[in-house]
């Protein structure tokens, strides 16, 4: 163990820091600056579409948290199941889409929007009409390439600060 | 490509040299006894030819009857692997040889069998719970562990 | 009533200058409030540039919500580490623990004392002004082991005994450092040597101000040499178990040092308050800042050094330097006394860097491993 | 008494507990370490305090359902856990996964090592008490790389990107340029990192010579990944096993010489190197095609097990499965990395400093959800 160099590489190394003190900060300032997220995002919450759903329970089976509650009745005079509760604990779920995938029907959806923190742990559950898709809750495009293509364009890094250099 | 080697040529080797000692012979595996697991994992390591250097991993599987005890070894000079096992089937106080003289990796991970499985490494040093503490009831791993 | 006259008569101390108001107690009364607010300015300052910087250099923005470019960050903070809790460990020894804090920030503000803000402006022009900055600026390393004795913590013990070890250490290159200064100036006060600066030391002395500037990082804990509160092995070294009020002490000491070093640095090898165009004590503030500056810029960079490293930095790098330097200086001071100041600024920087590349060669840190 | 033991101090060992709650313990790991002053005379590690019981677990999940979990296994790269777990799972059914998912997945597991790098090397670096800078720049550098995974998977910490037989969905148009160009601006970054501190005298004497690890001691513990290579094993499953599509890919594996803990994080940047390569390679040739195999969901494989093993981030990991042909695996064994590097810790850090403790075991690069699991 020597000193070897001299004290060349200590330099060296400060330059590196003074020029970062030059360049733009590569943050943002997350409440007033936001940046699009990904097309494919998977928001905590799952939108469910009552039209296509047809009461299979494929979503419920695959989900590994067991967070998807749904209870069906027969209807006997169009023979068809019918939904009656549909009810997601966002608490438990964990956001890893497979009930997307799994539905037959694509009648389920990941969640696009992701401020959705509350107060008491019975406020993240969430069933029938507050599943449905709305304009504050839109869905997001995992799994579902035809909604991804209206989303806007996810915003990178890498863009940003090739942007800011210039 | 790492060569698994054939679980017959091993274990005619092994009969050859520790008659009695297999008791069971898979396809890239031999199941050997308890007792003298100790000396085919020492011929195994110290043989020129196997020179298991490399101890991947050793875990084990409750069966009801038995327990398995997995042990993959791989040898980073021939790039060979192999996998042997034992059992106990004594369900109350089941005991293994611990191999922690031949291959230190194995430490923590008798240890953790030890601790969720509740299967005895005689000889290891150190003996302890590893990931749930002193006093806890039962082996969470086994089949029959309830709440 | 003779005390006052008997005091001034009696201690080291020279007269009030003439143009400044007041007598002596005035005098002592004005410069007392001046220094306090001074140094509580300036450490919201400096806090201020520390974290904008080290956000900077890290490509981050550092604070930037609380006022105007997050200017009252300092403020923001004093405020809330004040309203915090004081928590004081149930096996600690309470009177020392309580101690601590005070007993480490009376002398850094004592420092400020003999730092002359403009000519002859500071609180008293002491002949032996230098003397006194290396004897009161080692009181504070009394009340850091205080705190690591009192909290009853190992963490905080540990980072104490660091701290002894390594102010006791790099005292000695320190001294020398100065006494090279003094040599120059020929006088041990302060002021003198500010006014002896037509050029300012550091193109006299330069290896001079390296040994100071590392050995004086190392005594106030400044990076790569902040073992004592090294975070990522102490927690928080020997303030681990202060909290509130106390703590704020200790953050206070830590930034208060800093400056009191910036401004030695500045007054003894910077030419003080000396400088063209802006009025003295500005000039004063400014070279602070970039004495600060360069702190910050090596805190960003360095990783830290071990104990044994830094012991060894210490004694066997910046000691026999600082020696070298100190002969060099007094045969330079006897022989030369009329030389031509370019040629002999030449002549130094040459010095230093033959010696630097020469020791570098023959430094060895030694081994770090002790057989168990 | 002679005046030698007059001279000789007389100390005495004390107990410090490192963790679990410790800056740079890198989670919840906790070393009961007894001391001289400042030199370790030995250390015991404690943990288990994030067991989860992953392993009870999967007892009773379907095939699929496990993905999200391996996902916390690893929680700095769950690609390559992601990874491993599938390829135990086709191995176990016997399933042939389309060519262009197999691109997919070496493309994304390289990506996830180089992000793993990045916090490995910045967190070292940050051990050894560069204050925060190299660990600013490498975390800015993981950010470009999670933007992809963010783009292709929509999440950012637990990706649970890739499925029995394949990955989850295709790359989006935008995936390829943008990877194009993180290629081209992380071999820029690799460059500058070297230059902020890979010859820095603080950091070479810091880390020179420190905890080395024998190459038989790494060996004999079964040690992997970089530190075993930092040691001089010449052991990357990517070469002596190939999984996936590896052995179409040119790339070195880097070694170290003395195993001390700055030959591990010249390794690790040098895998970055390699790491870059192998994408530079893969991206050019992907093929079209479908990405997923035709799998159900609630997969059955025949009876039997099935041993997988990756070359993650911090060395190899497997995945041990017992099926008996029903829709949850009778027994998952995961082999994890971190747990194993350990075990030589102890002899590593005998004798050293405290400071060196930290640094050497911030060399180790773990990850206590591994750990503990």
């Amino acid at each position: 163990m020597k000193f070897e160099r001299y004290g060349i590489g200590l330099i060296k190394g400060m330059m590196v820091t003074i020029q970062h003190l030059l360049r733009h900060p590569t943050v943002s300032q997350y409440p007033e600056q936001r940046l699009n997220i990904s097309r494919r995002t998977r928001g905590n919450e799952l939108i469910w579409s009552r039209e296509k759903c047809t009461g299979c329970a494929t979503c419920a089976k695959t989900c590994p948290q067991g967070a998807i509650e749904i209870v069906t009745s027969t209807n006997l005079a169009d023979n068809k199941y019918e939904v009656e509760t549909y009810r997601v604990d966002t608490g438990y779920c964990i956001q890893c889409g497979l009930c997307v995938e799994a539905c037959p029907y694509d009648a389920l959806f990941m969640g696009y929007s992701f401020e959705r923190a509350k107060y008491r742990r019975g406020d993240l559950v969430q069933s029938d009409d507050e599943l449905l898709e709305s304009p504050e809750r839109p869905a997001s495009g995992y799994y579902h390439p035809e909604i991804a293509e209206k989303l806007p364009e996810q915003t990178l890094l890498i863009d940003k600060i090739v942007e800011k250099r210039k | 490509m790492t060569v698994a080697l054939s679980g017959k040529d091993i274990a005619g080797q092994l009969e050859e040299k520790f008659p009695g000692s297999i008791e069971e012979t898979g396809q890239e595996c031999v199941v050997v006894k308890s007792d003298s697991l100790l000396a085919v994992a020492e011929y195994l390591k110290n043989t020129g030819s196997l020179a298991f250097d490399y101890f991947n991993y050793v875990t084990a599987v409750d069966y009801y009857s038995y327990f398995e005890v997995v042990y993959q070894l791989a040898s980073i000079k021939h790039n060979h692997s192999f996998v042997i096992k034992t059992r106990c089937y004594d369900r109350e106080n089941p005991t293994v040889p611990s191999v922690i003289g031949l291959w230190q990796g194995a430490n923590f991970q008798e240890r953790e069998i030890y601790d969720l499985m509740g299967i005895k490494f005689e000889g290891h040093p150190n003996l302890k719970r590893l990931f749930l503490w002193e006093g806890f009831q039962g082996h969470p791993l086994r089949k029959d562990y309830l709440q | 009533m003779a005390t006052p006259d008997l005091l001034i008569r009696t201690l080291p101390m020279q007269a009030v200058p003439p143009d400044w108001p007041g007598g002596y107690w005035w005098h002592w009364l004005f410069f007392t409030v001046v220094l306090i607010a001074f140094v509580l300015t300036m450490v919201m300052a400096v806090i201020y540039v520390e974290r904008r910087g080290l956000g900077r250099m890290q490509s981050r923005l550092g604070p930037n919500r609380t006022g105007p470019f997050g200017l009252l960050q300092p403020v923001a903070d004093a405020v809330k580490v004040l309203l915090k809790e004081n928590i004081v460990p149930d096996k600690a020894d309470k009177l020392v623990h309580w101690l601590a804090p005070v007993i480490a920030f009376a002398p850094v503000l004592m420092i400020f004392a003999v730092v002359p803000f403009q000519n002859g402006a500071l609180l008293a022009d002491l002949n032996i002004g230098i003397l006194y900055v290396v004897a009161i600026s080692s009181v504070a390393t009394v009340g850091v082991f205080m705190a690591g004795w009192g909290s009853s913590n190992k963490y905080s013990l540990l980072g104490a005994m660091r701290n002894v070890a390594a102010v006791v250490s790099y005292e000695m290159p320190l001294v020398l450092a100065v006494v090279g200064v003094v040599l120059v100036a020929g006088s041990l006060s302060m002021n003198q040597i500010v006014l002896a600066q037509d050029l300012p030391f550091i193109l006299f002395q330069p290896l001079g101000f390296l040994i100071f500037f590392a050995a004086g990082c190392a005594e106030i804990n400044r990076s790569p040499f902040d073992l004592m509160e090294a975070d990522q092995e102490l927690v928080a070294g020997f303030h681990t178990e202060y909290s509130g009020m106390k703590f704020a002490m200790f953050y206070l000491v830590e930034y208060a040092e800093a400056i009191a070093i910036a401004a030695i640095i500045t007054t003894l090898f910077l030419g003080g308050w000396r400088g063209p165009l802006l009025p003295p004590w500005l000039w004063f503030i400014v070279k602070i800042f970039v004495v600060f500056f360069i702190m910050v810029w090596t805190r960003s960079t360095f990783p830290r050094v071990r104990i044994d490293q830094l012991m060894a930095f210490a004694w066997k790098f910046l000691f026999p330097l600082a020696l070298i330097n100190l002969f060099i200086t007094a045969i330079q001071v006897l022989i030369w006394p009329d030389a031509l100041p370019w040629i002999l600024i030449i002549v130094n920087f040459a010095i230093m860097g033959i010696l630097i590349l020469l020791w570098s060669k023959l430094f060895k840190l030694g081994w770090g491993r002790l057989e168990v | 008494m002679t005046t030698t033991e007059m001279m000789t101090l007389k100390t005495e060992p004390f107990m410090l507990n490192f963790g679990p709650v410790h800056p740079s313990t890198h989670g919840v790991y906790r070393m009961r370490a007894t001391l001289d002053g400042e030199v370790i005379l030995d250390i015991e590690p404690v943990v288990g305090y994030l067991h989860r019981g992953i392993e009870k677990l999967t007892e009773e999940r379907t095939y699929s359902g496990i993905i999200p979990l391996t996902d916390r296994l690893d929680y700095i790269s769950p690609m390559s856990n992601n990874l491993g777990y599938c390829l135990a799972v086709e191995k176990l059914a016997g399933i042939k996964v389309p060519e262009r998912a197999e691109y997919l997945r070496v493309i994304i597991a390289e990506l996830q090592r180089l992000a793993n790098h990045c916090i490995a090397v910045g967190s070292f670096l940050n051990d050894t008490g560069a204050y925060y800078t190299p660990f600013m720049y490498a975390f800015r550098e993981r950010e470009k790389i999670i933007d992809l995974f963010d783009m292709v998977c929509g999440q950012r910490l637990t990706y649970s990107y890739m499925r029995i037989g394949g990955v989850s969905q295709d790359i989006p148009d935008e995936f390829l340029p943008a990877l194009n160009k993180l290629v081209e601006q992380l071999s820029r970054w690799v460059d500058e990192y070297d230059f902020l501190l890979m010859q820095n005298e603080i950091l070479l004497a810091r880390t020179k010579g420190v905890g080395i690890l024998p190459r038989e001691t790494a060996i004999n513990c079964g040690i992997s990944g970089p530190v075993a290579r930092g040691s001089g094993v010449n052991w990357d499953l990517r070469k002596a096993d190939p999984y996936s599509v590896y052995d179409r890919f040119e790339f070195d594996i880097p070694q170290g010489e003395n195993g001390d803990c700055y030959d591990r994080y010249r390794v690790r940047v040098e895998e970055m190197r390699q790491s870059l390569r192998i994408i530079k390679q893969a991206m050019n040739d992907v093929p079209a095609g479908p990405v997923r195999a035709d799998v159900p969901h609630l997969i059955r494989p025949p009876k039997g097990e099935a041993y997988a093993h990756v070359e993650a981030p911090k060395g190899e990991l497997g995945y041990y499965l017992v099926s008996d042909n029903s829709i949850a695996p009778y027994r998952c064994h995961i082999r994890p990395t971190s747990l194993i590097n350990l075990t030589a810790l102890r002899e590593m850090v005998k004798g050293w400093k405290v400071a060196d403790l930290i640094a050497i075991f911030g060399s180790i690069d773990i990850t206590m959800g591994e750990v503990d699991r």
